[in-house]
C-alpha cells in the first residue's frame, strides 16, 4: 500500500465501518467488534504512513478538481501525522471504554452513536490530512454535522437544547467567519494550499491581515477561544466516550489544529510576527487561559470542570502558535498531544464514576477513591499529566511553550502560564484529595432522601478500566519518549523559527 | 396637451381604475372585472400606437397610400385571447370558491381559513 | 431534422397536449406527457451541445427572416435553463404518476396532463424565443396552465391560492405587455436583438425608462422577488406535490432567465445599473428577501410552507448575484439557478413522498419520521444541507461563488450577510432534523410504510444530483461562465 | 325562454346566417380582414345564442361535450400539424411556401389550414366555457 492510498484508506476505513456498523444494528456484539477492527485497522493504516513522513516526505493525494483551481486534496505534514496517530489511537481505547460505559449506562440508539462516532473520525482524519484550506473546511463541517448527534443523544429537552448551542456556535462561526476568510483568501491570493512560510505574506497588507486573522480564529469556533467557547460546557451532555475522545481529543484539537495550521501554513509565521496585529490574539488567548481556569474552579460538576479546564488548555496551543518562534510551534504541537492523553484519562474517570456511582457532583464524592481506586489513581495520573508535572508528558509542552514566551520577549506569558498551571492544580488535584482522604458521607436508610452514601459502588466496568489503564501510561510513556514527537515535529519548527 | 393626447390620458384612467378594483375590492368577481379593465386600457394602449393620422384600414388598395400598422391589432388579439382565458380560469376558480367556501367575499375566506388552523 | 430542434422543443408538448386530452385513458395521458417530456429533454440536451460546439442557432419562425419574423433564438444562456426545465420535468414524471393519483385522483386526471403539458410547452417557448410578445405569449400560456394545476390541490385552500395566483400573476403579465408596448412604440420592432441595437441608438429616453421599469416590476412578480412574492408561499403549499416540485424548480427560473435576458441582452448593462441604480435597489431586495423570507420560514408549521419562503429567500440570491452585474455575480446567479432547482425539487419530491404516506407535512405530525420513513427523511434532510451551503452539496459551490462576486465587486459585506443569512437556513433545516430524529414516535401514530419506489427513485435522482453536482461542478459551472460572459458581453 | 315566441323565431331565422358569417370571415381570412378568432367566436356565438333561448341542456344534445373537447384538441392539432408537416417537407416549422409546388398557394393553403385549425378551437373552447358555467350546477360543499 502506498502512502497516497493509505490517505484515502484512512477516511475510507471509518466510514465503511459506519455501513456496517449501520447493517449489523441488531447484534450488538458484532456492531462493536466491528468498531473495534475498524479502529485498529485505522491506526495500523496511519502508522504505515508514519515512516515516510519522518523521512521528511510529504505523501499526497488529490481527488477530483471541485472548483477551477481547487480540489479535494490531501497531504501529510507532521503535525497532522500527529494529529492523526493520536486520535485513531485513541480510537481503539475510547471504543472499548464505551463498550463498558454505554452498556453499563443502558444506553439507548447505541447503533447511531456508534455509526456518527465513525463518522467523526473519519472527517477528523479529513482534517488531519487536509492538503488545502477548503479540504480542511469541508471536513471541519462533517465533524460538526456528525457530532451533533452524539451531542444531542439523549433527546432530552436539555440535550437538545445544547445540541442547538453546540450547532449553532460551530456553524455560525465557520460560516460566517471562517468561510469568508477563506474566500477572501481565495480572492487575495489564487490558492488555499497550505505552504511553508504561508501564502498570505505579501498579499495581505496590514490591518487587511488584522481582520482576516480574527475571522480565521473567531471562524474555528472549535478552538473554542472566549468569548465563544460556550458549545463546549453545552456539549457535556453527551454519553462521556464522546466527551472523552471527541471533546477532548479529536473536536477541539481539530479546532487548535486548524488554528496551527492556518498560522503556519496560511499567514507564515514570519510574516505574521512582521504585521504585529497578532498581538490580541496573544493576550485573549492568555485571557482565555486563565480566565477558563478560574472558572473551572467554581464548577462542582465533574465534567464541566473538566470542559473549562479544556479551554483553558487549548488556548495553551493557540498561544504557542501565536506566538510564531520555532519553540512556541513545537510547544503546541506536543501540547496537543500531551492533553490529549491526559484529558482523555480525566474524562474516562469521570464516565467511570458516573457509571459505577450514578455521581456528577465532585462535592458528592468524598471518600470514594478507596472504593474505586484504580480510577482515582489513573484520575491523578491524568490530572499531574494536564498539569504539567513530570514524570508525565505534559511537562515537556509547557516547559516548550514557556522557551517560546521568552523567545519572542513575551514573558509576561511565561507568568501566566506559571499561574494557570497553579489553578490547574487548584481545580484537579483537590478531587484526588477528596476520593481518598476525605471521610464517606455516612449511610442513612431515609427512603425519600437520595442516597448519597457510597454503599454498593464497585470499580468501574472492566473494559472502561482497562481504557483508563492504557491512557494514563500514555501519559507517563510521552514524557519518556518525548524526543519522537519533537523529531517529528522538528521541520515544522523550524520553518516557524 | 390635454386634448392632444387624450387616447393616453384614457388608457392611465383605466388602468389605474382597474388597478384600483383589483386591490380595493374583497369581492373576487370584481376582482377580476378590475383585472378586465386593467388588460382594456392595455389594449387601448396598443391601438393608440397603430393608429397613423389618415391611413386606412391595411388592404392594399387604388389610391391610398398611408395605412395604420396592423401589428399592434394583431398583437392585441392575442392578448384579448389571454384575457378571455384568464377570465374565464378566474370566474370558475371563483364557482369552486364559492362551493368550498359559500362565499366570494376575500375576508370572509381569510377568516374562514384562521379558523380552520 | 436537427436543425429544427429550437422549435421542436416547444411543438412537441405543445403536440402532446391535446393528445393527451384526446386519449382520455388514464395511464396513457401520462405515458403521452412522459414521452414528450423525455423527448424534449433529449433534444435540449442535443442543443445545449450544439451551442457549445458551434454557437448560437438562430430558428426563423415560418421561414420568415428576422426582425419581421419570430425568430428562436438559442444561446447558452437559453440552452442551460431549457436544459434545467426539461431536466427536472423528465425527472418528476415518473414520480407525477403515483403521486398524482394520490392527491388529485384518477377522475379525469387526462386534464391533469394536459395542463402539464403546456406549462411545460409555455416555460420552453419562453426561453426559447427570440421575439418579445411571443415571449408574452408563451408566459401566459404557462401561467394560464400553472393556476390550472396550482388549483388542482386536495385542499379548499388552493383554489384560493390559485385565484391569489392569477390575479397578481395577470398584473405582472400586463405590466410586461404594457413594458413590451413602450419598447416598439419607441423603437418598431420586438426582435429582442433587434431591440437591443436600436435601443443602444435611442439611449435612455423616457418611454425606455418607463418600458424598463413596467418590465422589471412585471417580471419581479412572475419571478416573486421580495415585496412581490405575495402568491408565491401559498401556491408551493397546496398545489399537489408533483406541481410545487416543478413549479419551484423551474417556473422562477425561467423568470430569473427572462430577467437577465432582459437586462442585459435587450438593455445594456450601462443602461440598466448606469442610468438607472437597479443594482442598489436589486441588491437591497435580495438582502431583504434573504432574511425576511428565512426568518418567516424558521416559523412555518407547514413543512412546504416552510420550502416555499425558503424558494423566497433563495430568489434573493439569485437577483443578488445580478445586482453585483459583473461576471462573477452572473455566474453565481445562473449557477445557483441551477442547483437551488434542484435542490428545492428534490426536497419537495420528498415531501410529496411524506404526504403520500401521512397526508399532512404539518412539522406536529412529524415527530419520528427519520424512524418511520428513514430513506425519505434522508433525501429531505440531505437537500436541507444543501440550501444551508454545506460544502459538498451543490448549494455551497454557488455561495462560494457568489461570496467571491461580493469580494470581488468590493461589496463585501454582502458576502458576509450572504454567509450569516444561510445561518437561519440552518435554523429551520434543523427543525426538521430535531422533529425527524431527536423525537420519539408517537405512540398512537399509525404504522407507515417508506414511501413506494416509483416516488422514492426520482426523490433520491435530485438529491443524488444535489450531491454529484456539488463535488463535479463541470457541467453547471461551464455553462454559467459561458452564459455570464455572453450576457455582461451584451449577448455577443 | 320557452314562452317568448319572438324570440324562439326571430333566434331560429338568424342562426343559419350567424353561422354562414362565421364561415366567411374564416374562409375569406386570407385575403381580407378576418380569420380563426374572430370566425371561431362568432361561431360560437350562434350556438350561444341557441343556448340562452333553448336552454343548455337541448345546445348540448346538438353540441355534446365530448364533441368540443375533439375540437378543441383537433384545432391544436391541426396547426401543430400543418407546421410539422412542413418541417418534414423541408422548411422550417409554419413554413408554408412548401405545402405546395407553388409557394403562392401554398401560402394560401398553409394559412387555410392553420386559421381552420384555429377557428375550430377557438370556436369549441366559447362553447366550452359557455356550457361550463351555464350548465353548471352549485355543489356546496
Amino acid at each position: 500500500m502506498t502512502s497516497s492510498t493509505a490517505i484515502a484508506f484512512a477516511i475510507g476505513v471509518p466510514l465503511l465501518g459506519t455501513l456496517l456498523i449501520l447493517l449489523h444494528k441488531r447484534y450488538p456484539n458484532i456492531r462493536e467488534a466491528i468498531t473495534l477492527g475498524t479502529a485498529a485497522t485505522l491506526f495500523l493504516i496511519v502508522l504505515s504512513i508514519l515512516p515516510e513522513v519522518l523521512a521528511g516526505e510529504r505523501p499526497n493525494l488529490t481527488f477530483i478538481e471541485f472548483l477551477p483551481g481547487i480540489s479535494i486534496a490531501f497531504e501529510v505534514e507532521p503535525l497532522g501525522m500527529l494529529f492523526a496517530m493520536i486520535a485513531s489511537g485513541l480510537w481503539i481505547v475510547t471504543t472499548f471504554y464505551s463498550i463498558g460505559y454505554m452498556r453499563g449506562h443502558h444506553e439507548k440508539n447505541q447503533t447511531r452513536f456508534y455509526a456518527c462516532f465513525a463518522i467523526a473520525i473519519s472527517s477528523t482524519m479529513g482534517i488531519c490530512f487536509a492538503g488545502n484550506m477548503l479540504t480542511l473546511f469541508i471536513f471541519y463541517e462533517v465533524l460538526t454535522l456528525s457530532t451533533y448527534p452524539l451531542v444531542a443523544h439523549h433527546q432530552s429537552p436539555e440535550a437538545k437544547a445544547a445540541g442547538r448551542v453546540y450547532l449553532g456556535i460551530l456553524i455560525g462561526t465557520s460560516i460566517g467567519f471562517l468561510l469568508l476568510a477563506i474566500l477572501w483568501t481565495w480572492h487575495l491570493t489564487g490558492t488555499l494550499d497550505f505552504e511553508e512560510g504561508g501564502i498570505l505574506s505579501g498579499k495581505a497588507d496590514g490591518p487587511l491581515a488584522g481582520i482576516l486573522l480574527f475571522l480565521y480564529m473567531y471562524g474555528i469556533g472549535k478552538a473554542a477561544l472566549m468569548p465563544i467557547h460556550r458549545w463546549l460546557p453545552a456539549a457535556m451532555v453527551a454519553p462521556t466516550p464522546v466527551s472523552a475522545l471527541l471533546h477532548a481529543v479529536a473536536v477541539v484539537k481539530a479546532g487548535v489544529f486548524s488554528v496551527v495550521k492556518v498560522i503556519v501554513y496560511i499567514f507564515g509565521t514570519d510574516f505574521l510576527s512582521s504585521i504585529h496585529h497578532d498581538d490580541w490574539l496573544m493576550y485573549v488567548a492568555a485571557f482565555t487561559l486563565v480566565a477558563a481556569s478560574c472558572v473551572a474552579l467554581t464548577k462542582d460538576n465533574l465534567k464541566a470542570r473538566l470542559a473549562y479546564s479544556t479551554i483553558s488548555q487549548l488556548s495553551y496551543v493557540i498561544l504557542g502558535a501565536a506566538l510564531a518562534t520555532s519553540a512556541g510551534v513545537l510547544g503546541s504541537g506536543m501540547h496537543i498531544a500531551m492533553h490529549a492523553f491526559g484529558k482523555i484519562t480525566l474524562f474516562f474517570c469521570a464516565g467511570a464514576i458516573m457509571v459505577a456511582s450514578h455521581k456528577t457532583e465532585i462535592s458528592q464524592m468524598d471518600g470514594l477513591g478507596r472504593r474505586m481506586p484504580f480510577t482515582f489513581i489513573a484520575f491523578a495520573i491524568g490530572a499531574m499529566c494536564v498539569i504539567g508535572l513530570p514524570p508525565m508528558g505534559g511537562s515537556w509542552s509547557k516547559w516548550y511553550l514557556m522557551v517560546g514566551s521568552a523567545d519572542a520577549g513575551h514573558f509576561i506569558f511565561i507568568i501566566v502560564l506559571i499561574i494557570s498551571s497553579l489553578l490547574n492544580v487548584a481545580y484537579l488535584l483537590p478531587i484526588v484529595g477528596r476520593g481518598f482522604f476525605r471521610p464517606a458521607p455516612p449511610e442513612t436508610n431515609d427512603g425519600n432522601h437520595q442516597d448519597h452514601s457510597h454503599a454498593g459502588i464497585k470499580e468501574a466496568p472492566a473494559f472502561c478500566l482497562f481504557a483508563m489503564a492504557i491512557s494514563s501510561a500514555g501519559c507517563i510513556a510521552l514524557f519518556f519518549f518525548a524526543d519522537r514527537i519533537i523529531k517529528l515535529l522538528e521541520p515544522v519548527a523550524k520553518a516557524a523559527g | 396637451m390635454f386634448l392632444e393626447y387624450f387616447n393616453y390620458w384614457i388608457v392611465v384612467f383605466l388602468m389605474m381604475a382597474g388597478f384600483y378594483i383589483v386591490i380595493a375590492h374583497d369581492n373576487l368577481i370584481k376582482k377580476i372585472v378590475g383585472l378586465n379593465i386593467f388588460q382594456a386600457s392595455v389594449f387601448v394602449l396598443y391601438i393608440s400606437f397603430g393608429k397613423i393620422t389618415g391611413g386606412t384600414a391595411p388592404i392594399i388598395a387604388e389610391g391610398f397610400s398611408v395605412y395604420s400598422n396592423p401589428l399592434p391589432h394583431v398583437l392585441i388579439l392575442t392578448a384579448i385571447v389571454v384575457g378571455v382565458a384568464t377570465t374565464a380560469l378566474g370566474l370558475a376558480l371563483v364557482v369552486r370558491i364559492n362551493e368550498a367556501y359559500g362565499t366570494i367575499e376575500d375576508d370572509e375566506i381569510h377568516k374562514a381559513d384562521e379558523e380552520e388552523d | 431534422m436537427v436543425a429544427h430542434f429550437p422549435a421542436l422543443l416547444v411543438i412537441i408538448p405543445l403536440i402532446g397536449a391535446p393528445i393527451c386530452m384526446l386519449v382520455r385513458v388514464r395511464d396513457w395521458s401520462w405515458a403521452v406527457a412522459t414521452i414528450c417530456t423525455w423527448a424534449s429533454f433529449a433534444i435540449s440536451w442535443l442543443l445545449l451541445q450544439q451551442v457549445i460546439s458551434d454557437g448560437s442557432i438562430s430558428y426563423q419562425m415560418g421561414g420568415w427572416a428576422p426582425p419581421i419574423g419570430i425568430e428562436y433564438r438559442i444561446d447558452m444562456a437559453n440552452a442551460f435553463v431549457m436544459l434545467i426545465v426539461t431536466g427536472i420535468g423528465s425527472v418528476i414524471m415518473p414520480y407525477a404518476r403515483e403521486s398524482v393519483r394520490a392527491e388529485y385522483g384518477v377522475r379525469r386526471v387526462y386534464f391533469f396532463y394536459t395542463s402539464y403539458l403546456l406549462c411545460f410547452c409555455g416555460l420552453l417557448g419562453v426561453a426559447a424565443t427570440g421575439d418579445a410578445f411571443n415571449l408574452f405569449v408563451f408566459l401566459e400560456i404557462n401561467s394560464l396552465a400553472t393556476y390550472v394545476l396550482v388549483g388542482m390541490g386536495k385542499d379548499r385552500r388552493a383554489l384560493t391560492a390559485a385565484y391569489q395566483y392569477l390575479v397578481l400573476g395577470t398584473i405582472g403579465a400586463t405590466f410586461i405587455v404594457i413594458g413590451i408596448g413602450l419598447l416598439y412604440a419607441e423603437t418598431g420592432t420586438l426582435n429582442m436583438y433587434d431591440l437591443a441595437d436600436r435601443i443602444e441608438k435611442v439611449g435612455a429616453s423616457r418611454t425606455i425608462g418607463a418600458a424598463f421599469a413596467f418590465l422589471v416590476v412585471g417580471i419581479s412578480l412572475k419571478l416573486a422577488l421580495f415585496p412581490l412574492h405575495l402568491w408565491l408561499p401559498n401556491a408551493y403549499t397546496y398545489a399537489p406535490s408533483m406541481v410545487s416540485a416543478f413549479l419551484a424548480a423551474t417556473a422562477t427560473k425561467v423568470a430569473v432567465y427572462v430577467l437577465l435576458r432582459f437586462l442585459f441582452s435587450v438593455f445594456n448593462i450601462e443602461l440598466t445599473f448606469d442610468v438607472l441604480p437597479l443594482d442598489y435597489i436589486f441588491a437591497a431586495l435580495a438582502v431583504i428577501a434573504m432574511f425576511a423570507a428565512s426568518t418567516v420560514a424558521i416559523f412555518q408549521e407547514n413543512l412546504k410552507r416552510m420550502l416555499a419562503y425558503s424558494s423566497v429567500a433563495q430568489i434573493g440570491y439569485i437577483v443578488l448575484g445580478i445586482s453585483l452585474h459583473n461576471a462573477a455575480g452572473v455566474t453565481a446567479s445562473v449557477l445557483h439557478l441551477f442547483n437551488h432547482a434542484i435542490i428545492k425539487g428534490g426536497m419537495f419530491l420528498a415531501l410529496g413522498c411524506i404526504v403520500y404516506r401521512l397526508g399532512t407535512v404539518n412539522i406536529h405530525h412529524l415527530q419520528g419520521i427519520g424512524r418511520r420513513m428513514p430513506l425519505t427523511t434522508a433525501a429531505l434532510v440531505t437537500g436541507g444541507l444543501g440550501l444551508i451551503g454545506v460544502p459538498l452539496t451543490a448549494g455551497f459551490v454557488s455561495k462560494w461563488y457568489l461570496v467571491i462576486a461580493a469580494i470581488e465587486k468590493g461589496w463585501w459585506p454582502l458576502g458576509l450577510l450572504v454567509l450569516l443569512s444561510s445561518l437561519l437556513a440552518v435554523v429551520y433545516v434543523w427543525r426538521i432534523v430535531e422533529v425527524a430524529y431527536m423525537k420519539p414516535v408517537p405512540e398512537n401514530a399509525e404504522q407507515v410504510e417508506e414511501a413506494p419506489s416509483s416516488l422514492l427513485f426520482p426523490t433520491f435522482i435530485l438529491i443524488g444530483a444535489s450531491i454529484y453536482f456539488g463535488i463535479d461542478t463541470d457541467l453547471p459551472l461551464d455553462a454559467a461562465i459561458e452564459t455570464a460572459k455572453q450576457l455582461t458581453g451584451n449577448g455577443e | 325562454m320557452r314562452s317568448y315566441l319572438v324570440l324562439r323565431v326571430v333566434s331560429k331565422l338568424l342562426m343559419p346566417f350567424i353561422l354562414l358569417f362565421a364561415l366567411y370571415v374564416q374562409f375569406h381570412g386570407d385575403f381580407g380582414p378576418g380569420g380563426g378568432f374572430q370566425a371561431g367566436v362568432i361561431f360560437a356565438s350562434a350556438f350561444i345564442l341557441y343556448a340562452l333561448i333553448f336552454g343548455v341542456k337541448d345546445a348540448g344534445a346538438v353540441l355534446p361535450r365530448g364533441i368540443l373537447r375533439f375540437g378543441i384538441a383537433m384545432g391544436v392539432l391541426l396547426y401543430a400539424g400543418v407546421g410539422v408537416f412542413n418541417l418534414l417537407v423541408g422548411g422550417n416549422f409554419l413554413d408554408y411556401n412548401v405545402m405546395a409546388k407553388d409557394p403562392t398557394l401554398g401560402q394560401h393553403l398553409g394559412i387555410w389550414l392553420v386559421e381552420l385549425g384555429v377557428g375550430l378551437t377557438v370556436a369549441s373552447v366559447m362553447v366550452t366555457i359557455f356550457f361550463t358555467f351555464a350548465g353548471h350546477r352549485y355543489r356546496p360543499q
